[in-house]
């Protein structure tokens, strides 16, 4: 198990660096490709062996705060989504930097960095861990964000590394208010936190890891560097949106409520209410934001801010039945969205087409990238086959046994929003007629397949909740301890 | 309390010194006068550690080997001041140096004229 | 021996430098590497001292044999040895990157600087280990005069009127630690810091004189460190100083007055009697202020050194709110951030010199575009350290932050952590931008003939290193922490 | 040039004003004054030739280099005699423990190497007190 783990750690690193190799100087992609499929197949051989659970510890940094790894069942959840995807993400990026070549080897050597560090927040053992690979992902995904270089891409980077930076030092805060009232950072099932913390204590933590992993999970007051940050090349959106950075910070979050906080303290703090609420108002507010965007970049991103907002319900709520359905979206979202950018991304590229009101009729030219652009969409409403069907069937049945009949109705409001937003984009690239002047190219299959297999994927889930159903309740059962 | 602040009023001379000192440099724009004031800033506590030695009805404490019950004043405090009097010194003639030096580059030794002067080179 | 190994570092580093000016007309070169090696041997030494400090006491050495308190006593506590290792190390490696920013200079010139370095070295040393007030005093203006000596190394008109500005500050700073070691002399009757502590504590002194003390020595010491609202001298004389002059008195130098200044408090009233004279929490506030002041107003720079500068006021803010929460986690994380903010700053120091050098002497930050590319090692360098700054986790910045997270917790003063972080964000704001800068920028081809900055590997690795793995340090640090505090 | 007054008053009271201090920098061990006072008033002389007969006139009997070697010399001196103690086996600056014969009280060769040590910091306080008056007086 340590062996796998200082793969997964580890590798990314020296294929970040490879990069710079000379005999490599024209196909930079390749060690980024190797690292993210030796990743992918270590963080799967970790379900084979009998070590979750088990603590691997690098090195003591200071007194208390050590380098420390585990794998237990959220940790694989999220390390297999990550390190899956990342496999197709790096190839498709490597289709669509092709396209857009500029100063290819540093973009890939941050892409690849940027594993290690999704990586080091999933299998983090301890709080401390935690912090710094989330401070780290901060770095290598922002010169991942300015790569263009133009002054609106150097914007949206300020404002990401802003954004980031506040949220990790609140996220340090309340790292040192553990540590203070806890007296260990070692993440524990049910939480470090004694009966005898007091509830101010309890909601101060709470409220900062709210802020301080929010702001990468994007819940709402906090997002705002999310569709600025738009401004990047489209597989990094990819990444940002479905893979590393917004997972992270669900990840985050769910880790800290869970393994920190602790479902007892949470259930004392009697804050459930107010955070959900906040869930719904992100999830119904950007859904209507959503509505109104024309740039087909920035729509997707409202969707995420919407979607993350299912996530960070669950999580929040502190309810098994919730828990378990926003765990499933967790999964599912990362393969619809990703579906999504690719889509976006393929369409950028062969016509240069960005806006909405010039994507009719695209359908017909490109039916593979549409096609799969209407399957990942129809999955975000929540129709039957594909699998974002499930996620909501889970929500709307915890909420049910939670007994909030108000989160059915934020669900259903925001499945109506979806719906309003998603499909106009179906019908109008299918069945209108060419309203503007663009001629297509024609895609390299680089461009096609990765988004293909994505959407496959969707629908594969959708048709097989036994692929996903079993390890989530299981992994729902040891989070609530 | 009178009595005892007028019994020991070289240490109240020597505090009011210091304070003239102090003003002295931190008010006066003109180098030469900040120097100085460094000086007499410097001298009040000399004088504040030779008084603190002074043993009344004390002889100055050069040893007389024929007589042994003279009473002297304390030695220490003259002692350490003729360090703290070098150490002044040395000060002052780095300080001096560093005045005709200014004085060489700017043409002026005011304070206020070479804040003005280098804000002009910066600009 | 080892009993006088303390003396013999001092003395012998005085006459090297003293000897310098003689040989360095017909052996420039071999003097420039014996000064060096000299320091390096006394690291040697002052490592030698500190393991024997930690294992069988402190060393004390009394000077011609006379004991204290009629004599001068020489104490070397694990901290004082501490501090000595550290300054020994920097000032060496500063001192092997001298000869490449002497080469053109003239041969006199190069033998006065040797001398005042060393002879600052000296001093320095002296004042940390000397346990006598009076004692303490001389090194403090020897350390002083030799500081503004090289200050006023560079031939520019500005670097005259900072060592000036400098000079007359520091002056009145010492003028006001002489009168508090004079008033300390007038009531205990002695000045060897035991004895005065002891008699402090047994002669139910009237309040106000005791705070007049501590008051007059927190004055004097916090101007010669540059603590907020004292700092008005340092950027000027940091920034116009030659670059290992910049090194050394930003890396070493108004650190080691933070800390005599604490080995004064707390040998002389005590930490409980610190905070019952309500010195603990100005120190705290004057801190908070120069780490929260220095971050702002290097934020604000567009000159590389004078921004560097202000940074030193910062994290000597550190290093004094370290002191000034008190406890073993507060002055642990004191002194460790002497030892990491003097290979940080150094670092910095070194490798932005060698970029203004290729800017033909321009500090206008926007010459770092691009250099990444001209100069990788030292920029590599340029950047760990930035980033160590800013406190990034598994570099050297970050256990300075946990430690005093840890002493304001434990001391039950809550807004000690957000001054931490808000300064961190800060520091970002700062160093980030020169980063991308470094290795993103755009620049044109330029030729570069020397890439080499001697001295600046070892720093850097030394750097990483102790960031990777600070717990040994540390362990060391809160053993020190506690002679200064008992 | 100072007129001729004070060249003769200065030529017939310089070498009592040399002689006073070399008498104060012996007598250090005995009587208030010594190394520094004594150097001092040295420096001072030479100073006072300097402003009564001019720069050259004294740079030709004392040039910038000597006054600078002498500088280091007597810092030297003090350093060589402190480690005395040292090499015989006691701390730096020991004087009577390190067996040196002390002599009688009150004479002038007495007190051991506290003597030897006031003479080395005499030349270098009079050398830097002339050094730093050639260094602030030399245009360059």
């Amino acid at each position: 198990m340590n062996m796998l783990i200082i793969l997964a750690i580890v590798i990314p690193i020296l294929g970040g660096l490879a990069v710079w190799l000379p005999g490599l100087r024209k196909h930079p992609f390749v060690p980024p490709l190797i690292s993210a499929i030796i990743v992918a197949a270590a963080v799967a051989a970790m379900r084979i062996g009998s070590g979750f659970g088990q603590i691997s510890t690098w090195w003591e940094v200071a007194p208390g705060l050590s380098l420390a790894f585990r794998v237990d069942h959220a940790a694989w959840l999220f390390a297999m989504l990550a390190a899956g995807l990342w496999v197709p993400a790096t190839a498709y990026a490597n289709s669509y930097m092709a396209h857009h070549p500029h100063k290819l080897q540093r973009f890939f050597m941050f892409y690849t960095l940027s594993l290690t560090a999704t990586m080091g927040i999933a299998l983090s053992a301890n709080f401390f861990t935690l912090y710094l690979f989330y401070e780290m992902l901060t770095f290598v995904t922002w010169p991942l964000v300015i790569h263009n270089e133009t002054a609106k891409a150097k914007r949206a980077g300020s404002m990401y590394l802003v954004y980031s930076l506040a949220g990790a030092a609140v996220v340090l805060a309340a790292m040192v208010v553990t540590w203070a009232t806890a007296g260990t950072l070692d993440f524990a099932p049910g939480g470090l936190l004694g009966a005898e913390t007091s509830v101010t204590v309890i909601r101060l933590l709470i409220g900062m890891l709210v802020v301080g992993f929010g702001v990468k999970a994007a819940v709402m007051p906090l997002h705002t560097w999310l569709p600025t940050a738009m401004a990047a090349p489209t597989p990094v959106s990819a990444l940002l949106h479905a893979v590393a950075v917004v997972n992270a910070g669900c990840f985050g979050l769910l880790r800290t409520f869970y393994s920190v906080v602790g479902p007892e303290a949470l259930e004392r703090a009697g804050f459930s209410t107010g955070l959900l609420a906040l869930a719904s108002i992100t999830i119904v507010l950007a859904s209507i934001i959503a509505l109104r965007q024309d740039h087909l970049k920035r729509r997707l991103a409202y969707s995420t801010v919407s979607q993350l907002g299912y996530i960070t319900l669950g999580i929040f709520s502190g309810h098994p039945g919730l828990l378990l359905g926003s765990l499933m979206h967790f999964v599912n979202h990362g393969l619809m969205k990703i579906t999504l950018f690719f889509c976006a991304g393929s369409i950028i590229t062969d016509t240069g087409i960005e806006h909405i009101s010039e994507m009719d009729g695209i359908g017909r030219k490109m039916p593979w990238v549409m096609g799969a652009f209407a399957v990942a969409s129809m999955g975000m409403v929540g129709v039957i086959p594909i699998n974002g069907f499930q996620s909501k069937w889970f929500l709307f049945q915890g909420a049910l046994e939670a007994a909030r009949p108000e989160v059915i109705i934020v669900l259903l409001a925001s499945a109506l929003l979806n719906a309003f937003y998603f499909f106009p984009i179906v019908a109008g690239a299918f069945f209108r007629g060419e309203r503007t002047e663009w001629k297509a190219e024609g895609l390299s299959s680089g461009l096609i397949w990765p988004l293909v297999l994505t959407a496959a994927l969707c629908i594969v889930f959708g048709l097989l909740p036994a692929l996903l159903y079993p390890y989530v309740n299981e992994t729902v059962l040891s989070l609530m301890n | 309390m009178v009595d005892k602040l007028i019994g020991n009023y070289p240490y109240l001379i020597a505090a009011l010194i210091f304070a003239v000192g102090c003003y002295t440099v931190l008010s006066h724009s003109n180098l030469m006068r900040k120097v100085i004031g460094i000086n007499v800033m410097e001298t009040a506590v000399f004088l504040f550690f030779v008084a603190s030695g002074n043993v009344l009805g004390g002889q100055p404490p050069i040893i007389d080997l024929n007589n042994s019950d003279v009473i002297y004043v304390n030695p220490l405090p003259s002692a350490l001041i003729l360090t703290g009097i070098v150490v002044s010194v040395s000060v002052t003639a780095l300080a001096l140096g560093l005045v005709v030096r200014i004085h060489r580059q700017f043409g002026t030794i005011d304070a206020d004229e070479i804040t003005e002067i280098r804000s002009n080179d910066n600009a | 021996m080892l009993d006088n190994l303390p003396v013999i570092i001092v003395v012998s580093l005085l006459m090297t430098g003293f000897l310098a000016p003689l040989f360095v007309g017909k052996f420039r070169r071999t003097t420039q590497v014996v000064a060096g090696m000299l320091t390096l041997a006394a690291a040697g030494a002052s490592a030698v001292l500190l393991y024997r400090a930690l294992n069988t006491g402190p060393v004390y050495t009394a000077l011609g044999g006379w004991e204290a308190p009629w004599g001068i006593e020489v104490v070397v506590t694990p901290l004082s040895a501490f501090i000595m290792l550290v300054l020994t190390t920097i000032v060496s490696l500063v001192m092997f990157y001298m000869p490449h920013e002497q080469e053109d200079w003239p041969n006199q010139k190069v033998g006065w600087y040797i001398t005042l370095v060393l002879l600052l070295t000296a001093a320095l040393l002296g004042l940390t280990m000397s346990n006598d007030l009076f004692n303490m005093y001389v090194f403090l203006e020897v350390s002083a005069l030799a500081s503004f000596g090289i200050v006023a190394a560079k031939k520019d008109r500005n670097a005259g009127d900072a060592a000036l500005k400098y000079l007359v500050l520091a002056t009145i700073g010492s003028g006001f630690v002489l009168f508090a070691i004079g008033i300390t002399y007038a009531v205990t009757g002695y000045l060897n810091l035991g004895f005065a502590s002891q008699a402090l504590a047994e002669g139910q002194f009237h309040p106000i004189i005791t705070w007049i003390i501590a008051t007059f020595f927190l004055v004097g010491f916090g101007i010669k460190a540059g603590l907020f609202p004292l700092h008005v001298w340092l950027p000027d004389a940091h920034s116009s100083a030659p670059t290992s002059a910049s090194a050394l008195l930003s890396g070493v130098v108004v650190k080691v007055y933070a800390v005599v200044m604490a080995r004064v408090f707390f040998g002389l009233f005590g930490g409980a009697g610190l905070e019952a004279l309500g010195i603990s929490s100005l120190i705290r506030i004057a801190a908070s202020l120069s780490i929260l002041a220095g971050s702002a107003f290097a934020l604000v720079q567009t000159d590389i050194k004078r921004m560097l500068a202000y940074s030193t006021v910062a994290q000597v803010g550190y290093i004094f709110l370290g002191f000034g929460l008190g406890g073993v986690y507060g002055v642990a994380a004191a002194l460790y951030h002497v030892f990491i903010h003097g290979l940080m700053k150094s670092t910095l120091f070194l490798s932005s010199g060698k970029v203004v050098e290729l800017r033909g002497g321009s500090r206008d930050i926007s010459g770092f575009n691009g250099v990444g590319k001209l100069l990788p090692i030292p920029m590599a360098a340029f950047t760990l350290a930035a980033l160590s700054m800013v406190g990034l986790p598994i570099l050297a910045g970050f256990a300075t932050k946990w430690y005093l997270f840890d002493a304001g917790l434990s001391a039950g003063i809550y807004w000690v952590p957000v001054v931490v972080i808000i300064s961190s964000l800060l520091n970002a704001a700062y160093f980030l931008p020169i980063v991308w800068r470094v290795w993103f920028g755009e620049t044109e081809a330029h030729e570069v003939s020397n890439r080499r900055v001697p001295g600046l590997i070892p720093l850097a690795l030394i750097l990483a290193v102790v960031g990777l793995i600070p717990g040994p340090i540390l362990r060391v640090l809160e053993e020190a922490a506690v002679w200064l505090i008992s | 040039m100072p007129d001729m007054i004070l060249r003769e008053i200065t030529s017939l009271l310089l070498p009592f004003i040399q002689m006073y201090g070399i008498y104060v920098v012996m007598h250090g061990h005995l009587s208030p004054g010594g190394g520094f006072a004594g150097g001092m008033i040295l420096g001072v002389s030479l100073i006072l030739y300097i402003l009564v007969f001019g720069l050259d006139s004294c740079l030709r009997k004392v040039p910038h280099r000597l006054s600078s070697f002498l500088e280091s010399f007597g810092t030297l001196w003090y350093a060589a005699v402190g480690l005395v103690g040292l090499l015989r086996g006691t701390s730096f600056l020991m004087n009577k423990g390190a067996g040196i014969d002390l002599g009688t009280p009150g004479e002038l060769f007495s007190s051991g190497l506290i003597v030897v040590i006031t003479i080395g910091v005499g030349i270098k306080v009079a050398s830097t007190m002339l050094s730093l008056f050639y260094t602030l007086v030399e245009e360059d």
